[in-house]
């Protein structure tokens, strides 16, 4: 079972991230799963529905080397920085390939998570109330009370073919232990059909947990040890947020040429994420 | 207030509305300046909330995310993102939820999604992320804004999220609980509903600003009430602490970060 | 703030605890708040709606002795044992008094509970599948997926008027820590319009919890110490299940007259929950 | 057989039904006990949850209750129970799960609700608990009871957990997506469907047990398979591990418990 679950990233990557997929990379803030992200763009996958609460860079990476088709999202911007312009340029002038978007509120996509993790076909909440957005997106519909006949706000289940996260440790079996901000990372794995994580350390065992948070093996399909793999985001206990890399983003993310040359040399040009964080240490 | 700062004065006119062991639904950049100072000043009882799960938070410097380590480790406890939207915001626990926007009407609705059609927008903004259902069940908003012609608009390209809707008690009539925007904190003053409109009128500035500064910032013809409060300006005490708060900020965030070997 | 919160229990109990009220003391098996329900008990409650997904002891106690108009529940038994005899005679027999039955399953309890937190007005479930549950309880509805067209089963929100816990730890604000087993607890919590809390030990302040569990004091009405509170169920790091008092409830409940005789010694009999409990260890 | 009890031998034929690294649904009592005795023997890593949120939990004795301490204690972790229905059992992430009942037709319908009409029961039983959805989701279902024409019967008074419902696919065209019940184990032998009717039929007897032990035991004219297996007998392995547990149990639960101070 072990020798099953625990594979390089490469590996895992390669095995179950397959163009045209639902692919869900979640995280929020903490624990972004950037060096998975990387390596789907170093496989070079393609036509991938990406969904994701929030973008953020490693999307904005994403959608900028035309991995994606269509994003399911609910804010889409650097956060305390300001836009995300390889999403931006994909919205607004189709580059390098025009982006369907699916666009809800944090909470529509939540709400669907938990939908999808207990394979319930819908969620329902009080949400999308007196906005655009219900008319914008034809996936958010409403739903009649039985008992009192108010009318709810209602999304598909999200059920994705691929979740990835990153966590702080998992042993040799595959048992995940994740602590610290947490988002909707335990729902988007419950929901997915195949459920990769990364992480910083494995050890040979996890100790009974109690209350903390523990994905189990049998809900884990394929574990890789990827320490740093959540940089520039962050890992509790571990490293901490690269704010300035989120502040360099912007004038990188600008212009269609110095992103595709910061890719060339930073994750083209480097076999894996070690590779890529020793390269930003030389650079240093 | 020769010498505050706008951007220091929107911040202690939105902390002077906060009170001690208030529920605050806290939002990055001036909204979290404004709910600390509060903290570190007249209000030691007010709780935390960002919608990355930290609840009752104390942070000793202002978080550049929503989700900073800080915000983790000094909080009551950490929730999933699921349960802050359906057991906290929508069960109706929040007292106060905090919003900005690109646009801003007379109705305090707002836009934080496209600037032009939504299929084919001249601007792709950030989007809803939380807003539209904190401006739907936090049980009032404060929004914070800069204003200008082109943020304070007539008519807003796209409703991200409710204020009062067409006004005259439209937002009533919904099945939305939270009272919608008490208040909206701008660089000139506050703009606050008329009772029986709902529509936004200036109600104080702050000293120095002027009507024809409000009139020249916004982008209708802002009404102005009857007696226009000037707020006080800034006591050493607020602005002690908020410099304080932000020169510790400046300093944690100019540490530079080991990459992770 | 604090000196509201933390009361003694009969002081909890007379002010939040009114005749006709929605009562919801949960707990599974672990932190069962026994020593609340004698308070009810001794307080000559009435025509109380006794909400609970295992009915257990607790509740065998108060229907027994004529508090409740009604139950909702998902299963009526003595864990390891076998009947709640009070609970028998009184749908069996209506003695002390009829009792209403809403009965459910424990998926469908725990859906209202969530629905009720998040103040939806319904819980939706794949659920009472192929059962005659479904026909017996007018309050088991039908609701149709706005997406797929499928039939789910749907159930009223749960939303107590009190939610009665039992916890290790509180401070002196009314924050609460707990741990281990919690079966619904934080849901029936969250979904009340009073909570009250009675605990083991009461602390000056707790200290940050990252993901632990913990009620934070502004979800709390009121916090009573109660050291012993859940005996005779248990209380993880304090004291353990008396499996024997379990298995002597079978004989002490079976007979009405027994029944009101341990109940006029051990619950009028005693001032309080310290004066039970001291009884029960001279006795033994 | 002569030196083992029906109880053991209904443990130990429940315990050979289960797999290294099945997902096992578990309540308390004899399925506890198979369950456990499966851990020890043959199945080393396979995951127990109990319908309190523990899971995989290992327990050094039987516990009482469904909830015990140590079963939070040895788990790999401890979640919410409507967890553990809606995104374990619903979302069909287990994948056996044991259920007993006062009453089980041919068809593996069960009920635990109440003897005589609803309305006015003769006996009201304990009802569903976690039963009736486990019966719906899980992959596959165990059913283990005492037979007696009284638990055995031609019709339920209740139908509180369905099994095959009234046969011929009936079961297959809801939207239930576990297989329902693969298997009765009762105290003469094993009833299993049969592939076109879903009518359970006697296909294995204990050691020593006869097809008329079955039909006496049996309140409807019990169908037999072409061919009915033997068990084996327990093997020593099997025994010795069953009795050394139940000996620990008996031992842990004999402690007085001291009394709250």
């Amino acid at each position: 079972m072990s020798a099953q679950r625990v594979v390089p990233l490469a590996e895992a990557i390669s095995t179950h991230v397959r163009d045209g997929l639902c692919v869900a990379l979640e995280g929020f803030t903490h624990l972004i799963p950037f060096a998975a992200g990387h390596e789907i763009i170093r496989q070079r996958r393609r036509d991938l529905h990406l969904v994701r609460m929030t973008p953020d860079l490693v999307y904005d990476q994403m959608i900028g080397m035309g991995c994606a088709r269509r994003l399911t999202f609910s804010w889409g911007g650097n956060p305390g920085v300001g836009s995300l312009h390889r999403l931006r340029d994909a919205v607004e002038h189709g580059w390098p390939r025009p982006l369907e978007l699916d666009e809800h509120t944090h909470a529509g996509v939540a709400a669907a998570y938990c939908a999808g993790a207990a394979r319930l076909p819908f969620a329902m909440l009080r949400g999308y109330l007196g906005t655009d957005l219900a008319n914008a997106n034809p996936r958010v519909r409403s739903v009649e009370c039985p008992f009192t006949g108010e009318r709810l706000a209602a999304v598909p289940a999200l059920n994705p073919d691929v979740t990835i996260l990153h966590a702080q440790r998992a042993d040799r079996s595959g048992n995940v232990a994740v602590h610290g901000i947490v988002g909707a990372q335990r729902e988007a794995a419950l929901a997915a059909q195949v459920l990769i994580v990364t992480v910083e350390e494995i050890v040979d065992e996890l100790p009974p947990a109690m209350n903390a948070i523990v994905l189990p093996h049998w809900i884990v399909t394929a574990v890789a040890h990827c320490p740093g793999g959540a940089y520039p985001s962050y890992v509790q206990d571990h490293y901490s947020r690269d704010n300035a890399f989120y502040q360099r983003w912007d004038a990188i993310a600008r212009d269609r040429e110095t992103f595709r040359a910061w890719m060339d040399e930073h994750v083209f040009g480097c076999r894996d994420h070690a590779a890529f964080l020793a390269r930003l240490r030389a650079a240093a | 207030m020769s010498d505050c700062t706008r951007d220091e004065m929107m911040t202690i006119a939105a902390a002077r509305l906060l009170w001690d062991g208030c529920v605050c639904f806290v939002g990055i950049g001036l909204p979290s300046a404004a709910c600390n100072l509060a903290r570190l000043t007249h209000a030691p009882g007010i709780v935390l909330i960002y919608e990355s799960g930290t609840l009752g938070t104390r942070p000793d410097v202002l978080p550049l995310s929503i989700g900073d380590g800080e915000l983790a480790e000094t909080a009551a406890c950490v929730i999933p993102l699921p349960e802050v939207f359906a057991y906290l915001l929508q069960a109706g626990r929040v007292d106060v939820g905090f919003l900005g926007a690109a646009q801003l009407d007379r109705y305090g609705n707002l836009n934080s999604t496209v600037i032009g059609p939504y299929q084919a927008p001249s601007t792709r903004l950030p989007g809803a992320g939380g807003a539209t259902e904190i401006a739907a069940h936090a049980r009032r908003t404060f929004v914070m804004l800069k204003a200008t012609p082109r943020s304070l608009v007539a008519r807003l390209d796209f409703r991200t999220s409710a204020g009062f809707l067409d006004g005259r008690a439209a937002r009533a009539r919904t099945s939305m609980r939270g009272a919608g925007p008490q208040a909206v904190i701008t660089d000139f003053g506050l703009l606050t509903p008329a009772p029986d409109t709902d529509e936004l009128q200036l109600t104080a500035l702050y000293p120095g600003a002027t009507i024809a500064d409000a009139r020249a910032a916004t982008g209708w013809p802002l009404a102005v009430a009857a007696t226009v409060e000037t707020l006080a300006p800034p006591t050493t005490l607020e602005l002690d602490t908020l410099r304080a708060l932000q020169a510790r900020t400046r300093e944690a965030h100019r540490r530079p970060v080991r990459l992770p070997a």
